[in-house]
C-alpha cells in the first residue's frame, strides 16, 4: 500500500484548484493559466499511476485501494478502488480536462474564473464516479457532477441554454432520484439478508432479491443510466445540451458524462443485478441497435454541425450499450475502449466546431464550404476525425467498433449482422459533415488557419487517435483483467456457440 | 434542587434575557441599539451554552418539563436559529427602524416558548410554549410598521392560530377527560382507558388537527403562503423555521409515545395528509413568481417529507426527522435570510424576476442562496441530500414505498423551480442595476455560519447522526 | 343536583362547534374572534367538568392558565384588529386579501 | 527477405508521412522527387523479394489487437501471389506517380495529392500482402479513404466531392459484408490468418462456407465495382487521371477479385457462390461493354471497360481458374493504365476535353507517340492476337467453355459476346479519337504533351503487347511460366488440361471474332464513318439513352434509396425526435404547471376559506378516523 492518498488526490485536486481559480476570479487575465496548471497537474498524478507498478490486490482485484469510515451510522464508507477500466477512463479525464481548458482559452471572456471552477469541479465529480466503490459516495458523485454542467451549459451556452440546461439537469436527476430509491432499496434489503448495513458494493452484490423485486430495482438503475448514456429513446436532452453547451461544455459532456453512464452501467448496475440484468439483456441490444440507426438517421438530416456531431454520439453509445448487453470479453473490451476512443473523437469533433463558430459565428451547415482552401490544417485534422469517428481502421474507434462488432456477431449472429451495416448508416452521415464544410466552392469568409494553441490541440487527439488506432493493446491489456473479474462475478455467459448455429 | 435549577438556567436565561431587554427598554428611552442586540445575542449564547454544558441533568422536573439530553438538543438548536435570526435581522431591521427592545425581547420570548415546546412532558407547558410562541409571532410579523402584506399576514396568522389553539385546547380538554391525566404519554395511553376511547380519539384529532394547522400541511396549509410573503423576510426566517421546529419535537414526542397505540389509528390519515402535502406544496410552487412565496411552498412540502419519515416512527423514521429538521432550520433560515440581506428598503425583493444578474453583483449572498436552494431540492454535497437520503431510507424501510415514490416523483417537480431561481440568479442577463443589499459582518457572519453548517452536516453528519441516536435512545 | 360529566360534555362539545360555526360562517374579525372565545371556554368548561370527574386540581390550573392566555391574546388580537382596520378601513376578514395564489 | 518487405511496405507510408507533414514546406520538387523515390523504393524491394528465395515468407509486424481469443496482428504473408501481386502494384504505381509529377505541375496542392497517393500505394500493398483478415481489412478501407479523397481532390467542384462520396459509400456497402465475414471467420475458425482460414476451408460446414463465400462476393462486388454495386466508378472518374489509372483501373478495382483469390479455397467450397460469381461477372461484363458503347466521355469508356474487364476476372474466378483470373488481372493492369494515362495525355492536351465526339485527327497529329501507345491498349483491350489481352482473356473464356454444365455453356456465350462488344467499343474509342474530324471540332489549341508523361507510356505499352507471353498456353506442359509460378496458390489449377483441338478451335475463333469486331469498328466509327452510326447522336435514340445512363441503375438507386432514406431521416427527425420525443415530453411536462395553476386557486388569500378547509379538515380527519 502507499501511505500517500494518491487516489483522493486525484478525486479532490481538481475541485481543490478550482477554488483557487475562483479565488483569483477578481483577475480573469490569470485563471485560465492557474486553471491549465491545475488539471497539468491532475494529468501528471493520473500519469504517475500508470507508471506506477501497480498489481491486483485481493479477491477483487483492484489495484489500488483507499478505504475510511465516513457514515457510520449508515454504514457508508469512503472507499475508492482503482482498476484497469478505472485507470484508463481517469488517463481520459484528465486528458480531456487539459484539452477543454486549452479549447476555452480565447472563448470564455465572460467571468473565466468561474467557468473555470466549474470545469475543473466536473472533472472532480468525474473521476469520483469512476473511482467510487461505494454506491453511496457513488451516488454523490454522480450527482454532484451534473451542478457543475449546468452552470457550464446555462451560463456559457448559446441562445437556448437555459433551455437546454434546465432539461438536461431534469432529465439526469429524474433518473438519478429514482436510482437513489432503489439504491436505498437494495441497501435495506443487504441488512435485513446479512444484518450488515453497507454501501459497499461489492458487498451489495451478495444480495439475492426477489426476481420481481430486482426487476424493479435494476429498472431503476438502468433507466438512471440509460439517460446518462442516452439510450434511444431517452437521449432528449443531449442534442439539445451539446448544442447549446460552450466548447468545453460539449467536450466534458461527450467526452466524460456519458461515459459514466456506461460504465456505471457496466461496473454498477448489471453487475449488481446479474439476473434482471440478463434478462433485460435483449432489450438493451434491441435499443442498442435502434439507437445507432435512429441517430445516424437523425445525424443526417441536421442542419447545426453540432446537432450533428451531438446525434453521432448517441450512435457511438448506442454501440457501447450493445456491447454491454453482450457481455463477453470481447464485447466489455471494446466497450471501454470505445468509451475512451469515442471521448477523443468526439471531443475533437466538438473543438473544431467550436473553433468554426468561434471564427464564423456559426454553426450552420449550409454557411460552411470550401473550408480546405483557406483552412488547410484545420481542414486535414477534421478529416482525420471524420474517419476515425466513422470507424477507418488504423484509427482509434474502428478497435474498439470492431470488438464490439464482432462479439455480437459471435453472440446473436443476425443483430451482429445488422450492426455491421449500420457502419454505413455512420458514413452517410460523416460524409455529409465533411463534404459541407470542406468541399465545394468557398462560402465563407476566407479565415486564419490553426492558432499555434489549436494546433496542439488538435496535434495531441491526432496522436492520441492514431496511437489508440494502430497500437490498442496496452489499453487492452489494462482492461483485460477487470473485465474478466467484471464477467466472472456476473457469471451471465451462456452464450451458445454461433459457429455451430451457423453451420445448420 | 440544584440540578433542577441548572436544568431550568437556559430557559430562565432566556425569560429573563427578554424580560432584562424590555426593562432597559422601557426606562431607557434613547438605548443604543447595539446594546439590546449585544445582550440579545448574548442571551442567545448564555442560553445555548448552559444547555451544552448541563444537558442530560434532570429527566424530569416534577412530571411538567423534561430537561433531558433531548430537549438539550432542541434548546441548542433553537437558541442557534434565534442568534442566527437576530444576526440576519439586526441590519435590516435597523434599516427599517424596528430594532428596538420589542422586537429583540419578543424573539426570546419566542425562542424560550420553543424551548418549552420541545421540554414539555405535560400538556399545560406545551400549551404554554406554543401560545408563547404564537403570541409573540402575532406581534413580530407585524412589527413593520405601515406595511400592509405585514398586517395582513399578522391578521390571517393570527386568526388561524387562535382557531388553531381553540383546537388544541379543547382537544387537550378531551383527553384529559378521558384519562384524567395531563402529562402527555399517560394521556395517550389508549389501552388503559377502553371506556374512554372515542372520547380521547376525538381530543387527540383535535390536537393532531391544531398542530398540522401550524406545521401546515395539506389541507390545513392555505394561511402559509400569505403569512411568509407578509411577514419581513428575516421574520419569515424565524417563523417558517422556530415554530415547525419546535412542532415537529411535538410531534416527534408524540410518536414516541403514543405511535402505537393511538396513532396507529391515525396512520391513513396521516398518510394521504403527507402525500397530498408533498404533490400540493410542490406542484403549486411551480406557479408562483414571488420568491418567498415560492419558499413557503417549498416549506410546506418540506413537511411533507417529514410527515413521511414520521410514519415510520418504528425504524429510523425518529432520527431522520430530527436530523431533517435540523437541515430544514437551516436551510430555510438561508434562504429567506438571503432573500431579506439581498431586499432594498422599501419592500422586500419577492419577485423571482428581480433577482436577475444578482449572482455576480452579490457573490457571497447569492451563492448562499443558491447553496439552500440545492439543499432544500437535496443535492448531494448539502445537508439537504443527506436529510432526504436520510427520510427516504425510513420510508423505504418502514415499506412505504408508495409514499417513497411519491416523494421522490415531486422532489423531481420541485427541483424545476428552485432551479429556476438559480437560472435568474446566474443565467438570465442583469437587466437593470441591482439596489444594493444590507452589508454588515453580524450578516457576514449568519451566512458563513449557515454555509458552514449545510456542508458540514451533508458532508460529516456522522457526529450530529450520533448525537440524534443517543437522545432518541 | 350533580351534573353528570357527559352532561358537561355534551355542553362543551356544543358550545365549541357553535364556536367553530361562528368562526366559519361570520367575515367580520370581531365576530371571528368572540368565536374563538367561545371555543376557547367551551375547553375552560371541558376542563372543569374533566377536573371534577377525576378529582384532580391539575384541570383547575389548566384553567387559569387558559383564562390568563386567552386574555393576552384577546389583547394582542384586537391591538391587531384595530392596527389593520386604521391601515386599511376594514373589519371584514375577506377584505384583507392583498396576498393570494 | 523480412527487412526487404518491410522496406517494401512502409516506404510509401514514409513518403506520406513526408508529404503531410513537411510536403509544403519544401521546395517542390523535393516533394515530387521524395513521392516518386519511395514507390521507387517499393518497387525495387519488390524485385529483390521477387528473386529472393524464402517463399512463403511469413513475417508478424506486431500484435495489433489480442482479446482473449481474438487476436489480430499486422503480418505479412508474402507468397507467390503476392509477390506477382505487389511487383506488378509497385510497378505500376512507379509509374503513375512519375507521370503524375508532370500531369500535377500547375496544382499547387501537390503535397496532399502525393500524400493520397503514396497513401494509397502503402494500403494497396497492405491488401496484397496482409495475413491476418484485420490487416488486410485495414488496407481495404485505406485505399477507399483514398479513392475517396483522390475523386474528390478537385474539391472545389461540389461534383467532384460528390462523386467521392459516392464511391466511398458504396465500396462501404461491400465492406459490411467484408466485415461481417471476418467476424464468421472468427466465430468458425477461431483466427483471422489468411493461411490458417485456407487450410481450415475444407473443416468448414457447408452451410457456413456458403455464407462466408456470399459474404466475400458481396465485399468485392463493392470494391471491384460489380453488379450491382457498380454505379460509383464511371462517377469515380471526376479524379485526376493518374488516380483513375492506378486505383480505378490497375489496382483498386481488382482489389476484390484479389481477396477472392487469396480465400479461394473457402469461396471454391459452394459450387453456388461459384456460379454466382461467374454469372455476376459475365452480366457485369455484359452490361458494361453496352454501356460503353455509347459513351461520349472518354474516361467513361474506359471506366466501364474496366467494370466490364473486372467481370471477366469474376468469370475466372467463377469457373475456378484463379491463375487465369489472375493473369487477367495482371494484363489488365498494364494495357488499362496504359490506356488511361495516354487518355489522360490526350485530356491535358485538349485543355480538359473529354468529348470523344470533339476529337479527331488533330490529335493524332499533334500526339503520334500518344497515338501508338493508344493503339497498343487498344489492341491489347480489344483482344486482338497476339497482345496481352488475348490471351488472358482467351484463357478465361477457354476456362468457361470447359467448365461442365448449361448454365456455364450460356455463360461461355454471354462472355464471347461480351469479348466482341469490347473489341468494338474498343476501337469505337480509339477511331473517334484519331481519327476522322468531328463535327464540332475541340476549340483552342493543342498543347505539348510533357516528356516524362509520354516516357513512362512505354514499358506499359511493351507490357500491354507482350505480357501475354509469360503464360502461353501452347508452348510449354503444365501451363505458362506464369501458371507454373502460381501453382502453390491454394485452388490454382496452373494447367485446363484443355483438349488441343477444343484450345486451338477457341483461341482461332477469339482471334477471329477480335479481327471481325475491329474491322466492323472500322465500318462503324472509322475515320470514313461508312455505316454513319460514328455522327449518330448518341442521347437521341431511347435505347442509347438509357445505355449513356448505364441502364439508369443510378436513378433506380436514387428512387429506391436514396430519397427514402432521406425522408426516413427527415421524418424521424421531425415527427420521432422533434414532435413525438421532445415535445410530447415538453407537452406532458407542461400539464405540471397548468395543474400548479388551478391549485393555485385554492389559495384565495380568504380568511374564510382557510377557516372552511380548517373544518373540512377536521371533519375529513374524524371520517378516517371512524374507518
Amino acid at each position: 500500500m502507499i501511505s500517500f492518498p494518491l487516489l483522493s488526490a486525484i478525486v479532490f485536486w481538481p475541485l481543490a484548484g478550482g477554488l483557487f481559480v475562483l479565488a483569483f476570479w477578481r483577475y480573469p487575465q490569470v485563471g485560465h493559466r492557474i486553471a491549465l496548471g491545475a488539471a497539468s497537474v491532475e494529468l501528471l498524478l493520473v500519469v504517475s499511476l500508470l507508471l506506477l507498478d501497480l498489481h491486483p490486490q485481493g479477491a477483487d482485484g483492484w489495484l489500488m485501494i483507499e478505504d475510511l469510515p465516513w457514515i457510520a451510522q449508515y454504514g457508508v464508507r469512503y472507499s475508492l478502488g482503482l482498476d484497469g477500466i478505472s485507470l484508463i477512463l481517469l488517463c481520459l479525464t484528465a486528458l480531456l480536462g487539459v484539452i477543454a481548458i486549452l479549447a476555452s482559452w480565447e472563448q470564455i471572456s465572460q467571468r473565466p474564473g468561474v467557468f473555470y471552477f466549474m470545469l475543473l469541479f466536473t472533472q472532480s465529480a468525474v473521476m469520483g464516479v469512476f473511482l467510487a466503490t461505494d454506491l453511496f459516495l457513488f451516488y454523490l458523485f454522480w450527482e454532484m457532477q451534473l451542478i457543475p454542467m449546468l452552470f457550464l451549459v446555462g451560463i456559457w451556452g448559446h441562445e437556448k441554454r437555459i433551455y437546454a440546461a434546465l432539461k438536461f439537469f431534469l432529465f439526469n436527476i429524474a433518473g438519478g432520484l429514482l436510482m437513489l430509491a432503489a439504491l436505498i432499496g437494495l441497501y435495506l434489503l443487504h441488512g435485513r439478508q446479512t444484518g450488515d448495513y453497507s454501501f459497499a458494493l461489492s458487498q451489495l452484490m451478495q444480495t439475492r432479491p426477489a426476481p420481481v423485486l430486482e426487476m424493479w430495482l435494476y429498472g431503476a438503475f438502468l433507466l438512471a443510466f440509460a439517460i446518462k448514456i442516452p439510450i434511444f429513446p431517452l437521449h432528449g436532452w443531449l442534442p439539445d445540451a451539446h448544442t447549446e453547451a460552450p466548447t468545453a461544455g460539449s467536450i466534458i459532456l461527450a467526452g466524460l458524462l456519458l461515459k459514466t453512464g456506461a460504465y456505471a452501467l457496466l461496473r454498477i448496475a448489471i453487475p449488481l443485478f446479474p439476473g434482471a440484468a440478463h434478462r433485460l439483456m435483449p432489450l438493451l441490444l434491441i435499443l442498442g441497435l435502434v439507437g445507432i440507426v435512429y441517430a445516424s438517421l437523425v445525424a443526417l438530416g441536421q442542419k447545426d454541425m453540432k446537432r450533428l456531431v451531438a446525434y453521432s454520439s448517441i450512435g457511438h453509445m448506442g454501440l457501447i450499450v450493445l456491447g454491454l448487453a453482450v457481455w463477453d470479453s470481447l464485447t466489455l473490451s471494446g466497450a471501454v475502449l470505445q468509451m475512451v476512443n469515442h471521448g477523443i473523437t468526439t471531443a475533437a469533433l466538438f473543438i473544431m466546431v467550436g473553433m468554426l463558430d468561434e471564427r464564423f459565428h456559426t454553426r450552420t451547415l449550409a454557411d460552411f464550404g470550401g473550408l480546405w482552401k483557406s483552412m488547410p490544417i484545420f481542414s486535414a485534422f477534421f478529416l482525420l476525425f471524420a474517419m476515425a469517428s466513422l470507424g477507418m481502421p488504423g484509427l482509434n474507434n474502428f478497435v474498439s467498433e470492431f470488438l464490439i462488432l464482432v462479439g455480437v456477431f459471435r453472440a446473436h449472429p443476425v443483430i451482429g449482422s445488422l450492426a455491421f451495416t449500420t457502419i454505413v448508416l455512420t458514413l452517410i452521415y460523416v460524409l455529409k459533415l465533411v463534404q459541407d464544410t470542406l468541399f465545394g466552392p468557398e462560402k465563407q469568409q476566407h479565415c486564419r488557419d490553426l492558432s499555434f494553441r489549436e494546433w496542439i490541440i488538435l496535434l495531441t487527439l491526432a496522436l492520441a487517435v492514431i496511437a489508440n488506432g494502430l497500437y490498442p493493446q496496452p489499453i487492452l491489456t489494462l482492461v483485460h483483467g477487470p473485465v474478466q473479474h467484471l464477467i466472472d462475478q456476473a457469471g451471465i455467459i451462456t452464450l451458445p456457440e454461433a459457429g455451430s448455429m451457423m453451420a445448420k | 434542587m440544584q440540578t433542577e435549577w441548572l436544568a431550568l438556567l437556559p430557559l430562565i436565561i432566556l425569560a429573563a434575557g427578554g424580560s432584562v431587554i424590555f426593562g432597559i427598554g422601557a426606562f431607557w428611552h434613547q438605548v443604543p441599539t447595539a446594546l439590546l442586540f449585544g445582550l440579545a445575542v448574548f442571551t442567545c449564547l448564555a442560553s445555548g451554552g448552559t444547555a451544552l454544558l448541563f444537558p442530560n441533568v434532570a429527566s424530569n422536573l416534577s412530571g411538567l418539563l423534561a430537561m433531558d439530553a433531548y430537549s438539550s438538543f432542541y434548546t441548542v438548536l433553537f437558541t442557534i436559529i434565534t442568534l442566527i435570526t437576530l444576526l440576519l435581522s439586526y441590519q435590516y431591521a435597523r434599516q427599517r427602524a424596528f430594532a428596538g427592545d420589542e422586537f429583540l425581547g419578543i424573539i426570546l420570548f419566542a425562542s424560550a416558548g420553543m424551548v418549552l415546546i420541545a421540554a414539555s412532558c405535560h400538556w399545560l407547558f406545551f400549551f404554554l410554549g406554543l401560545e408563547m410562541v404564537s403570541i409573540s409571532l402575532y406581534v413580530l410579523i407585524a412589527i413593520r410598521r405601515g406595511d400592509g402584506p405585514g398586517i395582513e399576514a399578522a391578521l390571517k396568522y393570527f386568526v388561524m392560530g387562535a382557531v388553531a389553539s381553540a383546537f388544541v385546547v379543547f382537544g387537550i380538554a378531551m383527553l384529559y377527560g378521558a384519562t384524567g391525566t395531563l402529562v402527555i404519554m399517560k394521556s395517550l395511553d389508549l389501552a388503559g382507558h377502553p371506556d374512554n376511547r372515542f372520547l380521547l380519539l376525538f381530543g387527540l384529532s383535535l390536537i393532531l388537527v391544531g398542530l398540522c394547522f401550524k406545521i401546515s400541511l395539506v389541507p390545513f396549509h392555505l394561511w402559509t403562503p400569505d403569512v411568509y410573503q407578509g411577514a419581513p423576510a428575516p421574520i419569515t426566517a424565524f417563523l417558517a423555521t422556530g415554530t415547525k421546529v419546535a412542532l415537529l419535537s411535538m410531534f416527534v414526542r408524540l410518536a414516541l409515545y403514543g405511535g402505537d397505540g393511538a396513532g396507529a389509528l391515525f396512520a391513513p390519515a396521516l398518510w394521504t395528509m403527507a402525500s397530498l402535502t408533498m404533490v400540493v406544496g410542490n406542484i403549486t410552487a411551480l406557479a408562483q413568481t414571488r420568491v418567498k412565496r415560492l419558499l413557503a411552498y417549498s416549506s410546506i412540502a418540506q413537511m411533507g417529507y417529514m410527515m413521511m419519515a414520521l410514519l415510520a416512527f418504528k425504524h429510523t423514521g425518529v432520527a431522520a426527522v430530527i436530523f431533517y429538521s435540523v437541515v430544514y432550520a437551516f436551510m430555510d433560515l438561508g434562504a429567506f435570510g438571503t432573500v431579506g440581506l439581498l431586499s432594498p428598503k422599501e419592500s422586500d425583493r419577492d419577485v423571482i424576476a428581480d433577482y436577475q444578474g444578482l449572482g455576480y453583483a452579490q457573490p457571497g449572498k447569492a451563492a448562499l442562496l443558491t447553496l439552500c436552494l440545492f439543499s432544500l431540492a437535496g443535492l448531494p454535497a448539502t445537508a439537504g441530500f443527506i436529510g432526504k437520503f436520510m427520510l427516504f431510507r425510513a420510508a423505504l424501510e418502514a415499506n412505504l414505498v408508495g409514499l417513497a415514490l411519491i416523494g421522490i416523483l415531486t422532489a423531481i417537480i420541485s427541483l424545476y423551480f428552485y432551479l429556476n431561481i438559480v437560472v435568474v440568479l446566474y443565467m438570465r442577463p442583469a437587466e437593470k442595476k441591482p439596489t444594493s443589499a444590507i452589508t454588515g459582518n453580524e450578516a457576514s457572519l449568519a451566512c458563513f455560519l449557515i454555509a458552514l453548517i449545510i456542508f458540514w452536516l451533508g458532508l460529516f453528519p456522522s457526529s450530529i447522526l450520533s448525537l440524534i441516536e443517543k437522545i432518541v435512545a | 343536583m350533580i351534573v353528570s360529566y357527559g352532561e358537561i360534555l355534551l355542553l362543551a362539545i356544543c358550545l365549541f362547534f357553535m364556536g367553530m360555526i361562528c368562526v366559519v360562517t361570520r367575515r367580520n374579525l370581531l365576530m371571528i374572534l368572540i368565536g374563538v372565545e367561545i371555543m376557547l371556554n367551551a375547553a375552560g368548561i371541558a376542563f372543569v367538568g374533566a377536573a371534577l370527574r377525576w378529582h384532580s386540581l391539575d384541570g383547575q390550573a389548566f384553567v387559569l392558565f387558559l383564562m390568563a392566555v386567552a386574555a393576552s391574546e384577546v389583547a394582542v388580537g384586537l391591538a391587531l384588529i384595530v392596527y389593520a382596520h386604521r391601515h386599511s378601513g376594514t373589519l371584514n376578514g375577506d377584505g384583507y386579501n392583498l396576498m393570494k395564489g | 527477405m523480412k527487412t526487404t518487405l518491410i522496406i517494401l511496405l512502409l516506404a510509401p507510408l514514409l513518403g506520406a508521412l513526408y508529404q503531410i507533414i513537411a510536403g509544403s514546406r519544401f521546395p517542390r520538387r523535393l516533394a515530387e522527387v521524395v513521392s516518386c523515390a519511395v514507390i521507387l523504393v517499393s518497387f525495387v524491394m519488390a524485385t529483390v523479394a521477387f528473386f529472393l528465395p524464402g517463399r512463403p515468407e511469413t513475417i508478424l509486424l506486431y500484435n495489433w489487437i489480442n482479446v482473449d481469443t481474438f487476436s489480430a496482428g499486422m503480418d505479412i504473408h508474402f507468397d507467390a501471389l503476392a509477390a506477382i501481386m505487389t511487383l506488378m502494384v509497385t510497378f505500376v504505381s512507379s509509374l503513375i506517380t512519375i507521370y503524375s509529377v508532370s500531369y500535377m505541375d500547375q496544382d499547387l496542392d501537390y503535397s496532399r495529392y502525393f500524400a493520397y497517393l503514396n497513401l494509397f500505394v502503402f494500403f494497396m500493398l497492405i491488401i496484397v500482402l496482409a495475413d491476418n483478415l484485420l490487416f488486410l481489412f485495414l488496407g481495404w478501407e485505406g485505399v477507399g479513404f483514398c479513392s475517396y479523397a483522390l475523386i474528390g481532390f478537385h474539391y472545389q467542384e461540389l461534383a467532384n466531392a460528390r462523386a467521392g462520396r459516392k464511391a466511398f459509400l458504396l465500396t462501404r456497402i461491400g465492406d459490411v459484408g467484408l466485415g461481417i465475414a471476418i467476424s464468421l471467420f472468427f466465430v468458425t475458425c477461431h483466427s483471422l490468418s489468411i493461411s490458417t482460414i485456407n487450410a481450415q476451408a475444407a473443416t468448414l460446414s457447408a452451410g457456413t462456407a456458403m455464407t462466408l463465400g456470399f459474404l466475400l462476393f458481396w465485399s468485392a462486388t463493392g470494391k471491384s465495382a460489380q453488379l450491382p454495386l457498380l454505379v460509383w466508378l464511371p462517377d469515380a472518374m471526376a479524379g485526376p487521371t493518374p488516380v483513375s489509372a492506378l486505383i480505378h483501373a490497375a489496382t483498386m478495382v481488382t482489389a476484390g477479385v484479389y481477396l477472392l483469390i487469396r480465400l479461394f479455397p473457402v469461396v471454391s467450397r459452394t459450387p453456388e457462390v461459384l456460379l454466382t460469381i461467374a454469372i455476376v461477372g459475365t452480366v457485369t461484363a455484359f452490361y458494361a461493354a453496352c454501356a460503353a458503347m455509347v459513351q461520349k466521355d472518354l474516361k467513361r469508356v474506359l471506366a466501364y471497360s474496366t467494370i466490364s474487364q473486372v467481370g471477366y476476372m469474376f468469370l475466372a474466378i467463377g469457373v475456378g481458374d484463379i491463375i487465369g483470373s489472375m493473369f487477367h488481372l495482371l494484363t489488365h493492369a498494364f494495357f488499362k493504365s496504359l490506356l488511361f494515362l495516354a487518355a489522360g495525355a490526350v485530356i491535358h492536351a485538349l485543355h480538359d476535353e473529354r468529348d470523344i465526339s470533339r476529337m479527331g485527327e488533330a490529335v493524332r497529329r499533334h500526339l503520334p507517340v500518344v497515338f501508338l501507345v493508344f493503339l497498343a491498349g487498344s489492341l491489347a483491350l480489344g483482344g486482338e492476337p497476339p497482345t496481352a489481352g488475348f490471351f488472358s482473356k482467351g484463357r478465361i473464356l477457354l476456362a468457361t467453355l470447359q467448365h461442365g454444365g448449361m448454365v456455364y455453356k450460356a455463360v461461355w456465350v454471354g462472355a464471347t459476346c461480351t469479348a466482341f462488344l469490347t473489341t468494338l467499343y474498343t476501337f469505337r474509342l480509339f477511331f473517334m479519337v484519331f481519327t476522322g474530324k468531328p463535327a464540332v471540332p475541340h476549340q483552342g489549341f493543342i498543347r505539348e504533351v510533357p516528356p516524362l508523361m509520354v516516357w513512362v507510356l512505354w514499358p506499359l505499352a511493351l507490357f500491354a503487347l507482350f505480357a501475354g507471353f509469360c503464360n502461353l498456353p501452347y508452348l510449354q506442359a503444365g501451363g505458362g511460366w506464369l501458371s507454373r509460378f502460381l501453382a502453390t496458390t491454394p485452388g490454382a489449377v496452373p494447367d485446363l488440361q484443355a483438349a488441343p483441338s477444343l484450345e486451338w478451335v477457341v483461341e482461332n475463333g477469339d482471334s477471329l471474332l477480335a479481327i471481325v469486331g475491329l474491322i466492323l469498328a472500322y465500318f462503324l466509327y472509322g475515320p470514313k464513318n461508312i455505316l454513319g452510326w460514328r455522327t449518330a447522336d448518341a442521347s437521341a435514340g431511347r435505347a442509347t439513352a438509357l445505355l449513356l445512363s448505364g441502364f439508369g441503375l443510378d436513378r433506380l438507386y436514387a428512387t429506391l434509396l436514396v430519397r427514402p432514406y432521406e425522408g426516413i431521416s427527415r421524418f424521424l427527425w421531425h415527427t420521432v425526435d422533434e414532435s413525438v420525443l421532445d415535445r410530447g415530453l415538453l407537452r406532458s411536462v407542461k400539464m405540471l404547471p397548468l395543474l400548479a395553476g388551478g391549485l393555485q386557486g385554492w389559495t384565495t388569500g380568504l380568511l374564510s376559506t382557510s377557516l372552511k378547509m380548517l373544518v373540512l379538515g377536521f371533519t375529513a380527519f374524524l371520517v378516517f378516523l371512524a374507518f
